[in-house]
């Protein structure tokens, strides 16, 4: 049990909680601030993984981005200051049965899974990995297509998400 | 070897010889390095409310605090006294939880940044190879205190208050990306260790447009100068820490002014050569006195704009960044690219001024668009404007 | 030194309780953020499958980078309309906006 | 920079040019021909750049600048495509960009800048004049500016950058597209004033018979990728072991006993064949006079029928290939037949025409045979080095061509007297109207006809028939030497009629000298036409030979895998030259003074007698053409496909069918439609409906219970399959 593995298991548990309050909480702002927490957890998971550049940017897009834009649209979108009652619908339990079917069905197929337990090779230290994903992104045989397309998309989404939550004139 | 490096190693020789494991001395080592990077910083904060409520005396004319002390510099000390002493009121129908934890938040966020600044070329705390995009992370982080206090305080002037504010972080953070991306470009590299080595001339020189954005939008990020409209008293009397007393205030407090000067101490590192200076090499302590004088003096530029401008609008203000800024520093960030790209294995001199041209060049451009946009404006404006005429009445009536 | 196995399974867990979320929560928002636990989770599947199985390509980096750019295009699309719906029909609960029934 | 950067840059600026003019700046004349020729000018500057480095390096053949990237994924391979400079492309990019320019900079002059809009020019027509009235009152006819001024630098925008990929590429897929980008353009061109109907027809004339070329070309290239899968000349033309594997295989089928090489040769050949006009694809170039003279002198002398020779040239390795000393292979000699017959041909039809651009087009043409007729010998140095002088000098000639019509136009317009400004006879001493033209004509015309030592057209000549006589290729080098005489004979001729004498029109006597934009190029071009021959003078030639070393043969010759070797110097040759040359010339004059008056007859007629009619119509190859091929496709088309098949044989099934099935559908209709069919379909509806109100109430409008729902079926089918393919294994 080294202290690598210990820190894991504190941020895994802290991550799962937290997400499991998010989907539980009764008072949604709170549920927006757990998913914050969890979403901060995966980050320390991905350092835990040697891809600081992600952990950064997901602080960067999910906390400061789109966690602030969940908490605004809640804000937005409450009749009451504070919500009261339980907040699943009727078919919860389906919901929490099928979920817990398919953990025990993905569980079941990592058992079956012979690579599920490859060593962890060290990184070589010439290897700059922003760098690497910088290049990698922008090569045109490699995803510089990709790239693009999502930029596209982004744009995309600006335009209509102003389009649709525009206040009309007319009405 | 500079006194800090030396006795780390010291401290490290004593504890592995105490026979500690090393991971165990590395922990203490960190955290003794934490403790004492924040303790700097936290005193940098207490100067800066000093220095803070001086300039703002001079800049209205007045002396400032002088009764405390000699020019008055125990005053911030007595001023955090008041503050501890005084009753932590916890208003009825707050979110507990959010409540405490956004001060805490506010403060953090701006201690956290000072882990990665150099503060010589041999004393900095963790050169992380994505340090710019860090400076963003955390700012977002303490955008989310800010909601996080303004909903939890249960006060319509408060929630309105952290609105605004987010709002307007959110918006100025996207020039501020992009503004920081162009020393990143230059010094092909995102660790703050490497762009303030790479400045053989000061990028303020080569990009001072990128600077003067980073500038700008820091500004509004800090939500001083003309853009503190979050804590605008004549509207919403004290923003998003209205409910806030005592020391809570407090490090929302210290927490403001310490991330003035630690955008003062960024801006040095990004374009203001960081630490260099001359014989730093031979005294790398001499950094520190190099950054903080450069940091300074731009805290004392961010203070200078602060009292010199009045409060803009609110959508002055995002239409500003909208439509003026985030613009701007996209043909920027192209232009420089581009230039860079062409360039960067020319002689240094050609390379160096022809990127000065090109900023002057773009910066020019943008200016002279907007005045002729404001031109129309005003016209536009001046036309069905209500001109006090005289009373035709008033004019024919008979004087008897 | 940490197993993939454990990588897997935490993704898994948290998958399926961004599953449950969406499947059980009444505001719409909420359904909006289990679908961010999932997304999340099978980003760390890439990466933790990049470090383990693939470290010298960066794929599974450029993976999460696009599901990153996918997540903030679904979200804001996604808000814009629950807004919009709240304007016209004061709710964002999924199950009373079914004018679709029958 | 770096110059694979820069090479990439070349390419930029004239296609941009041609955006930003179609798409912004075409309302204002004055922004589209100063991005016309600002992006000229640009391109100019870089290939210069380029040029300089490229003669300043060492051993360019062996090491060129090359930058190349993956383009198309071909399954697991890419098709890589990108540019190259080799010594070849250097001195064609020398000679292309400053061609490029100075027809650029003459465009503007020549479509009357700065003069007032027609009073009656309608887009699409040539500009008729605009009246105007004077300080007195007088009222004088001025030519006008041309209707479609922005969009014809935005076409040879386009055109330039057809040609500057077409010479930078170091593949035959972007030299293809370069190549097609070319033909586009020139039929825009020359269709240019689409109004006139004879436009209308050369321009399609032009297109259609350059894509007959285009098409074996297009074969060529698919065989080539097919055989060595890559398209890149260093991978094919520039390793020996690829040569002679395509030179030792025998061609598919095997037919006339070629090999691979020369069959793919051959097929490219043709390409060459159309688009640098040699027989029996000339027809379309001299009706392309009827576009704008600039563009004559692009398609002509810079760029188009240049690239032809050039794309030959690049491939001189492949149609060597396989060639023992002396004796030729197919492809060689294909190339020295064709060649050779038709520089003889053209310039004999260029002596009986009238036109003063059409002879130069079928000057054009011998020229060009004679390029390849120097390749088809083997001469590569030489032809490349004709092909440049020739550029020069010929660009030269059709600007100054340009340049009378449009002094006689101007001319025209002033004396109101409808006379054709293009017909030699009614011009005559226009030496003194317009001197800077007559001296820039008449470097040109001696460079053309070889004018000893001094000219570039002299030492290009020279080279090649001291080659042909070289190696021994007696009857090629007399057929060129023939042609060489009738070269000589009727530059003369046009310049006598042209310039020497007295006018013998009115408009020729008011013929006035033309604005420095058309004059400077001609001057520059002029410098060019002597000089550019002088980098090229053997060592052992007496005299002066060796004064200026033969850098030429050096530099151009390193393009190859083995240093050709430059022949060595034989007096039979330079006299020949010589005296076909002088003696040409010398006729031309003495035979062509005479013509004193437009009615004058022309003085070859009675010499020549019927002969020269035939030679005045090209010998008949319209008509021929029109009668081979149009006449019966238009017969075919007409009678067999319209008229018997389609109406009787198609049409009667058609009808027959028709009959059939309507008796067919209505016995359908009573007996099996009404009680089966819709029985059937009423059937299904009511079933589909009683189905609807069964599953009524799944449909909830409750996303979640939709995704629930979905989800069980997705993880009960996936079980199911699970343990069928799984389990069951």
């Amino acid at each position: 049990m080294t202290a690598v593995q210990i820190i894991f298991l504190l941020v895994a548990a802290a991550t799962l909680g937290a997400g499991l309050l998010v989907v539980t909480a009764h008072n949604l702002i709170h549920a927006a601030l757990w998913l914050v927490v969890s979403l901060f957890g995966i980050a320390v998971l991905y350092v835990l993984l040697n891809a600081g550049f992600l952990a950064v940017a997901q602080v960067v897009i999910y906390i400061g981005a789109i966690a602030i834009l969940v908490i605004f649209a809640i804000m937005l979108t409450r009749k009451v200051a504070a919500d009261s009652g339980p907040q699943t619908n009727s078919n919860w339990g389906w919901g929490a049965a099928l979920a817990a079917a398919l953990f025990g069905a993905l569980f079941w197929i990592f058992q079956g899974w012979p690579g599920i337990n490859t060593a962890l090779q060290p990184l070589s230290e010439s290897q700059d990995t922003v760098v690497q994903l910088g290049q990698a992104l922008l090569a045109p045989d490699e995803y510089l297509l990709v790239f693009e397309v999502a930029s596209v998309l982004l744009l995309a989404a600006l335009i209509g998400s102003i389009m649709i939550a525009r206040v009309r004139k007319d009405s | 070897m500079d006194p800090i490096n030396s006795i780390a190693n010291w401290l490290e020789g004593l504890f592995t010889g105490w026979g500690l494991a090393p991971w165990l001395v590395n922990l203490i080592l960190t955290g003794l390095g934490i403790v004492v990077l924040s303790t700097v910083a936290l005193i940098v904060a207490i100067v800066c409310v000093w220095i803070e409520r001086k300039v703002v005396a001079r800049f209205q004319d007045r002396l400032g605090p002088n009764r405390l002390g000699p020019f008055g510099l125990v005053q911030p000390f007595a001023d955090i006294l008041k503050l501890l002493l005084k009753e932590d009121i916890t208003p009825t129908g707050v979110d507990k939880i959010p409540y405490n934890i956004s001060p805490i938040i506010a403060l953090a966020t701006v201690l956290i940044l000072w882990g990665i600044i150099p503060l010589t070329p041999t004393v900095l705390g963790s050169d992380i190879n994505v340090g710019v995009l860090f400076i963003v992370a955390m700012g977002a982080i303490s955008t989310l205190g800010i909601i996080m206090a303004g909903w939890a305080c249960n006060n319509k002037y408060a929630l309105l208050g952290a609105f605004r504010m987010v709002a307007q972080m959110v918006s100025y953070e996207v020039p501020m990306v992009i503004a920081l991306m162009i020393p990143v470009i230059l010094a092909s590299s995102m660790g703050i260790h490497q762009i303030v080595e790479s400045q053989s001339v000061w990028y303020i020189f080569v990009v001072p447009l990128a600077a003067l954005i980073f500038l700008i939008s820091s500004q509004a990020e800090l939500g001083r100068g003309p853009f503190d409209l979050a804590e605008a008293e004549s509207e919403i009397v004290a923003g998003f820490h209205i409910e806030y007393s005592g020391m809570k205030f407090g490090m929302f407090y210290a927490g403001e002014l310490l991330h003035a000067f630690t955008v003062g101490a960024l801006f040095a590192s990004l374009f203001l050569g960081g630490w260099s200076g001359p014989f730093v090499e031979q005294v790398p302590m001499l950094g520190v006195v190099y950054l903080f004088t450069k940091a300074l003096f731009i805290y004392w530029v961010i203070m200078w704009i602060k009292y010199s401008l009045p409060r803009l609008r609110i959508d002055h203000m995002l239409s500003f960044n909208w439509k003026f800024l985030t613009p701007l520093a996209l043909a920027l960030l192209m232009v420089v690219a581009l230039t860079h790209k062409l360039l960067s294995n020319t002689d240094p001199w050609v390379y160096v001024l022809s990127m000065l041209v090109a900023n002057i060049a773009v910066g020019w451009i943008a200016l002279s668009l907007a005045r002729r946009r404001a031109i129309i404006e005003r016209k536009k404006f001046e036309e069905n404007r209500a001109l006090a005429r005289p009373a035709e009445s008033a004019a024919a009536a008979p004087t008897s | 030194m940490i197993p993939l196995s454990w990588y897997l399974i935490f993704a898994a867990a948290l998958f399926c309780t961004g599953l449950f979320g969406v499947l059980a929560r009444k505001n719409s928002i909420a359904i909006l953020m289990g679908i961010e636990l999932m997304l999340n989770s099978v980003n760390v599947n890439l990466v933790a499958f990049w470090r383990y199985r693939t470290p010298e390509t960066i794929t599974g980096q450029v993976f999460a980078i696009i599901v990153f750019a996918v997540a903030a295009a679904e979200v804001a699309v996604g808000l814009a309309l629950f807004i919009s719906i709240y304007r016209r029909r004061n709710t964002v609960v999924a199950d009373e906006i079914n004018l679709l029934k029958w | 920079m770096a110059t694979e950067t820069l090479i990439w840059l070349l390419l930029v600026p004239p296609l941009l040019a041609f955006f930003l003019i179609v798409l912004f700046t075409n309302r204002s004349n004055r922004l589209s021909h100063i991005v016309g020729v600002g992006a000229a000018f640009l391109s100019w500057l870089g290939s210069m750049v380029v040029f300089y480095r490229a003669v300043t390096t060492e051993h360019l053949g062996e090491h060129p600048f090359a930058s190349s990237f993956n383009w198309l994924a071909t399954g697991d391979t890419y098709l890589s495509i990108g540019l190259l400079i080799d010594p070849l492309t250097a001195v064609t990019l020398f000679f292309v960009a400053w061609t490029i320019l100075m027809i650029f900079l003459y465009s503007v002059g020549y479509h009357n800048f700065g003069q007032p809009k027609g009073d009656h020019d309608r887009p699409g027509l040539p500009p008729h004049g605009a009246t105007m009235i004077d300080a007195h009152g007088h009222s004088h006819t001025v030519p006008s500016i041309e209707p479609m001024y922005a969009r014809f630098f935005a076409f040879i925008g386009l055109f330039a950058f057809g040609m500057y990929l077409l010479v930078l590429s170091d593949n035959l897929v972007t030299l293809f597209v370069g190549w097609e980008i070319m033909g586009l353009c020139s039929y825009l061109l020359i269709g240019f004033w689409y109004g006139k109907e004879s436009a209308r027809a050369a321009m399609v004339k032009a297109f259609l018979t350059t894509r007959i070329g285009d098409m074996f070309m297009l074969l060529g290239i698919a065989y080539l990728y097919s055989f060595t899968g890559t398209l890149s000349f260093r991978d094919i033309l520039y390793n020996q072991e690829m040569l002679n594997l395509l030179a030792s295989t025998p061609a598919v089928g095997g037919f006339l006993g070629l090999s691979a090489a020369g069959l793919i040769g051959i097929l490219l050949f043709f390409g060459t064949v159309g688009k640098s006009a040699q027989f029996p694809l000339h027809v379309w170039l001299p009706d392309a006079m009827e576009g704008p003279t600039p563009v004559s002198a692009m398609i002509h002398a810079a760029t188009m029928v240049s690239a032809g020779v050039y794309m030959v040239i690049r491939f001189f390795p492949l149609l060597s290939a396989g060639m023992e000393h002396g004796h030729l292979t197919t492809a060689m000699t294909v190339l020295s037949v064709v060649g050779a017959f038709t520089a003889l041909f053209a310039a004999t039809i260029a002596l009986a025409q009238n036109d003063i651009k059409r002879v130069l087009a079928y000057s054009t043409i011998s020229q060009l045979g004679y390029m390849i007729a120097a390749l088809g010998i083997g001469a590569y140095v030489a032809a490349a080095f004709h092909l440049i002088t020739h550029a020069f000098f010929k660009a030269l000639l059709f600007l100054g061509s340009g340049s009378v019509i449009h002094g006689m136009e101007h001319g025209v317009l002033h004396t109101g007297e409808h006379v054709d400004p293009q017909d030699m006879y009614n011009m005559g001493g226009l030496r003194k109207k317009m001197p800077i033209t007559f001296w820039t004509f008449l470097i040109g015309g001696f460079a053309l006809s070889g004018f000893p030592l001094v000219t570039a057209g002299f030492w290009s000549k020279d080279e090649i028939l001291a080659d042909a006589w070289g190696h021994g290729h007696y009857i090629v080098f007399g057929v060129l030497a023939l042609a060489a005489l009738l070269t000589a004979f009727y530059t003369m001729r046009q310049i006598t009629l042209t310039f020497l004498g007295e006018p013998r029109t009115k408009a020729a006597e008011h013929a006035q000298e033309t604005p420095w934009t058309m004059t400077l190029p001609l001057s520059i071009l002029a410098v060019f036409a002597v000089v550019a021959g002088w980098v090229g003078i053997p060592e052992h030639f007496p005299g002066i030979g060796g004064l200026i070393p033969n850098w030429f043969n050096e530099f151009v010759g390193g393009t190859l895998l083995e240093h050709p070797v430059a022949v060595d110097f034989n007096f039979i040759p330079l006299l020949t030259s010589l005296v076909v040359a002088l003696g040409g010339l010398w006729a031309g004059w003495t035979v062509y003074s005479r013509v004193k008056t437009v009615e004058t007859v022309d003085p070859l007629k009675p010499v020549l007698g019927g002969f020269h009619t035939v030679l005045k119509n090209k010998y008949y190859f319209d008509e021929l053409y029109e009668k081979i091929f149009i006449r019966p496709a238009q017969w075919l088309s007409a009678t067999f496909a319209s008229l018997w098949m389609d109406r009787t044989v198609i049409d009667g099934i058609l009808h027959g069918v028709a009959a059939f099935t309507l008796q067919v559908g209505s016995a359908l209709l009573r007996y099996f439609d009404t009680p089966v069919v819709n029985g059937f379909g009423n059937q299904v509806g009511e079933s589909a409906k009683k189905l609807g109100h069964l599953l009524r109430p799944i449909q909830t409008g409750r996303i979640q219970q939709y995704m629930i729902l979905a989800l069980v079926s997705v993880a009960t089918f996936s079980a199911l399959f699970y343990y069928l393919l799984v389990y069951t294994r």
